[in-house]
């Protein structure tokens, strides 16, 4: 019976785990709530991967009622692959969190920061498990609100301002998501995603979809940081509580990527309207704009944090110029490039929240000499930047690889040497970490010899290890995205 | 009438008439709901958003200062986004049905059965609430897990923190 | 354009009208404060776009009563009290964020935060 | 808070309807239009209301600080227990027709639950913000 209920519960455990977690108000008892709650989550996410993988689609009717009338939870392929990637990264932060947050985060407000990140986790796997349009809104919101709180709750003021501009863009782009949505209710009549896809060829007015697509593109794009619309991010993962940025970079952005892929394939897709209209040209240019500024800007940051950050949102433009693809392969590479960006990204700033608890900050005058005051935390590093770059063997080439096989096929040779090129750009800013961690001398600001604390180090290691893992082994994570990129474009 | 409200909103400098404008605004939002038949709407709108924001507006007011610099020198630029953002949406609704015509997809598709039947499943002729809480109930959980996150918000940031931080 | 399509489509240009205030607003005003009331400007024009064509002209309120037989569409209605709790949910955390910034900063004119930012870097 | 006699008596006369309504708004919501927000935000206005009139401290007599702390987690706990009910008797998440014997019953039942569910978060949100913001000011003075 309740391998049935999976779904709703996968939701509901880290939803239900918030109220309990302020009404516990002490902070150990509320960390301990939210480790259990992030982990039956993360392992009811695998459950559902399975169960996908046998099934196909699993769908779930909220309250019994059948789905254009009630809201359904719809699970395919794609779904299970990046619930798999957001619960685990939850799973993975949480025991992070503990010591991590008690240095940053005042006491007082220690409990009530779990209880939002127990929201943001919901939220988040709220939006990918969801087949409802408002639904996903509703999910949208809860999950912006709480990241907007974990913000603000960064020991540094400016963290009040990142946190406060981030508030304004986001919830222009989730307004501007709902009025694609109103629109394309008022073609339709149906809000049910699946529903949705099935009626819109049958519509016959073209100017209003095409409006609809432009403003859900631009709303999901405001919380995609893409090229354009980035400038919340660098503020906002740079002063955020380190552990609150780990999981932001690997999950946030991710799960928005999640829904411009659910969008564009499985909606606009089915629609012939969209075929005359350049989304995938505009966006092929956007991305590619989007990776070459993304990364030279970030060589030039005095904050290794602010470095990733800005590596990021060239990162989120690799993922991009996959789906503007719009082909087998290339589509491919833009899902596992979500997975890898997820893990290595997620594995460098859990890396960098130690070096920031010992140091106090994470800027490059600090980071000298860190080679010796903190051998593990540095080489792990090392090994993420590494994966960053898309060297063979790590995580990030296999993502690389697939993009490249993509732009092949598309026949167009700048897009390959565009991403060859700007790996040479990665090289770059991660060769500047090396050179400070390892060939200085340990300067005036570097912290004293002694590493990281342990609940600190195995959490990053095992992401760090994950990189090296799944770019060996590429069954799960390359299989996962192939039978996902094939639905997909089998949807067209 | 709105139109008038909200360029009066835009000029006006002194931050607590623009939140009296702002509650007025809401009264008139909520009167015009009314005419459009949405009558629970009308009546959240009227005590939600007229009522307690411009509480907590003014309250937030008492703490912040109610005066405002000088407007930004250089205005064109949003106003050109403004344009531009007409330009899409004016496009966007010309293919939209006509203001009430019972054709429209809406009314065909889904809604029928809600109002149809709704009565005989849910017991409640209210069907605005028997969609809410029954049909769309799980819309309505996240919408409390919405209001609860800002409590909880509120709460984090302002609980006074004993030493200064 | 016929006149009943213009009369059509008024309310959607009610609409557009007030979100492009509301967003003007946000985009061209320094205030803090002055943002979220935009911001909420903003929200409030999306409700119209949904409930305008909602309303049949001969039906009333979507309560199920005897001699009434055309109903104006239910659901923008569920959909649009969803929407103005999280107009004000969101309109609570920015006030809460403005009086923290006014503490921290001891402004809410954005460009005066600014350049208090690029002082020396305190507050570390 | 200085002490104004019209007010005070008008607000004696007024807070009980207030309160009232509240009441006949969130069990009307079935019949009529309100329901669990509007009943909240109308309680939580009229201990606003009295906390303005009769001051803070007056109010948080009336509404001490922890009875609304545990209201705002405790309405989506509520909310959230009658989904997980709707599981444990054997229906999807949020299935009301297995809440009793007759589905329509359970539906009326479910939707009870449920809209106090949410009367009881928003006004004790509503109530918690505004003591955060008052409260706030009242130190500020002192600090």
């Amino acid at each position: 019976m309740i391998r049935a209920q999976l779904p709703a519960l996968l939701v509901v455990v880290p939803l239900l785990a918030a109220p309990v977690i302020v009404l516990a108000r002490r902070a150990a008892l509320a960390w301990a709530l939210a480790l259990a709650a992030s982990w039956s989550s993360f392992a009811i996410a695998i459950a559902l991967f399975l169960q996908v993988r046998a099934a196909g689609v699993v769908s779930y009717a909220m309250g019994s009622w059948p789905p254009p009338w009630g809201i359904e939870y719809r699970i395919d392929a794609l779904g299970a692959f990046v619930l798999v990637l957001v619960a685990g990264m939850g799973a993975v932060v949480a025991p992070y969190m503990r010591r991590s947050a008690a240095a940053e985060v005042p006491g007082e407000r220690l409990y009530l920061f779990y209880a939002m990140y127990m929201l943001c986790l919901a939220g988040l796997l709220g939006i990918v498990a969801t087949g409802d349009a408002f639904n996903l809104f509703v999910f949208l919101e809860i999950a912006s609100l709480s990241t907007y709180v974990l913000i603000a709750l960064g020991r540094d003021r400016r963290s009040l301002l990142a946190a406060f501009q981030y508030l304004i863009m986001g919830t222009i782009g989730a307004t501007f998501y709902v009025i694609g949505v109103g629109l394309l209710y008022l073609m339709t009549g149906t809000l049910n995603i699946a529903d949705m896809a099935a009626r819109l060829p049958a519509v016959t007015e073209t100017r209003p979809l095409v409006a609809a697509a432009a403003f859900v593109t631009v709303g999901i794009s405001l919380k995609l940081a893409l090229f354009p619309l980035h400038f919340w991010l660098p503020n906002a993962y740079t002063y955020a509580p380190s552990a609150v940025t780990a999981f932001l970079a690997a999950t946030a952005t991710k799960v928005s990527v999640y829904v411009l892929l659910r969008y564009f394939f499985t909606i606009f897709g089915a629609s012939p309207a969209f075929a005359e209209v350049p989304f995938q040209e505009a966006l092929l240019a956007l991305s590619a704009i989007a990776i070459v500024t993304a990364s030279l800007v970030a060589v030039y940051q005095p904050d290794m944090k602010r470095m990733l950050a800005y590596s990021s949102v060239a990162q989120i433009g690799y993922i991009t110029l996959g789906i503007a693809m719009a082909n087998r392969a290339g589509l491919t590479g833009a899902i596992v490039h979500l997975f890898n960006h997820g893990i290595t990204k997620g594995a460098l700033f859990l890396l960098l929240g130690g070096v920031a608890m010992r140091a106090g900050r994470a800027s490059f005058d600090c980071l000298a000499g860190l080679g010796r005051a903190m051998p593990l935390t540095s080489f792990g590093i090392v090994i993420g930047g590494l994966s960053l770059i898309g060297i063979p063997g790590t995580a990030g080439f296999v993502s690389k690889w697939y993009l490249v096989l993509g732009a092949i096929e598309r026949g167009e040779w700048w897009l390959a040497v565009l991403v060859v090129g700007s790996s040479l750009i990665a090289v770059a800013y991660v060769w500047r970490f090396v050179e400070a961690a390892y060939l200085q001398p340990p300067g005036p600001a570097s912290p004293r010899p002694g590493e990281a604390p342990l609940a600190l180090l195995v959490p990053a290691w095992l992401l760090v290890g994950a990189c090296v893992w799944f770019g060996l082994s590429t069954s799960f994570n390359v299989g996962g995205a192939a039978t996902a990129g094939q639905l997909l474009l089998g949807a067209r | 009438m709105m139109a008038v409200v909200t360029v009066g909103i835009i000029v006006q400098r002194n931050l607590f008439s623009v939140v009296v404008l702002a509650g007025v605004y809401s009264f008139l939002m909520a009167t015009v709901l009314v005419g459009l038949d949405a009558v629970d709407v009308a009546m959240t709108e009227a005590s939600v958003g007229a009522g307690i924001s411009t509480v907590l507006l003014l309250a937030a007011l008492a703490l912040v200062g109610g005066e405002e610099a000088r407007p930004l020198i250089r205005p064109w630029l949003p106003l050109v986004l403004a344009l531009v953002v007409v330009g899409a949406l004016v496009y966007g609704t010309l293919g939209l049905p006509a203001f009430s015509d019972p054709s429209a997809p809406i009314h065909t598709h889904v809604v029928p059965r809600y109002l149809n039947e709704g009565l005989k499943e849910t017991g409640v002729p209210n069907i605005v609430t028997a969609v809410l809480a029954s049909y769309r109930g799980y819309d309505t959980l996240g919408e409390t897990a919405v209001v609860f996150t800002a409590g909880a918000g509120v709460i984090a940031l302002l609980r006074r923190v004993r030493r200064k931080d | 354009m016929s006149a009943g399509a213009v009369g059509g489509h008024y309310a959607y240009w009610v609409t557009v009208f007030l979100m492009v205030a509301g967003l003007y607003i946000v985009v061209a005003r320094g205030n803090l404060v002055k943002k979220l009331i935009g911001l909420s400007i903003f929200q409030t024009s999306v409700y119209l776009l949904y409930i305008g064509p909602g309303k049949l002209i001969g039906g009333t309120a979507p309560i199920v009563a005897e001699g009434f037989r055309v109903y104006s569409n239910p659901l923008p209605h569920v959909l649009i009290l969803t929407a103005i709790v999280v107009g004000v949910a969101t309109l609570a955390l920015g006030l809460a964020l403005v009086v923290r910034i006014r503490e921290a900063y001891g402004t809410i004119e954005e460009d005066e935060i600014l350049d208090r930012d690029r002082e020396p870097r305190g507050g570390e | 808070m200085r002490s104004y006699l019209v007010l005070r008596v008008v607000a004696k006369l007024l807070i009980p309807f207030m309160l009232l309504f509240a009441l006949y708004v969130q069990f009307h919501g079935d019949f009529g239009p309100g329901g669990g927000f509007q009943a909240g935000v109308i309680g939580a206005a009229a201990i606003v209301f009295y906390a303005l009139i009769f001051g803070l401290p007056a109010a948080k007599q009336l509404a001490p600080e922890w009875i609304v702390e545990t209201m705002v987690a405790a309405g989506v706990l509520l909310y959230a227990g009658v989904g997980v009910a709707g599981i444990l008797l054997g229906g999807n998440y949020l299935d009301y027709f297995v809440l009793d014997h007759d589905p329509v019953h359970g539906q009326h039942r479910g939707i009870f639950w449920v809209e106090a569910g949410v009367a009881i978060t928003v006004s004790g949100v509503m109530l918690k913000i505004f003591y955060m913001f008052a409260g706030r000011r009242r130190d500020a003075d002192e600090g």
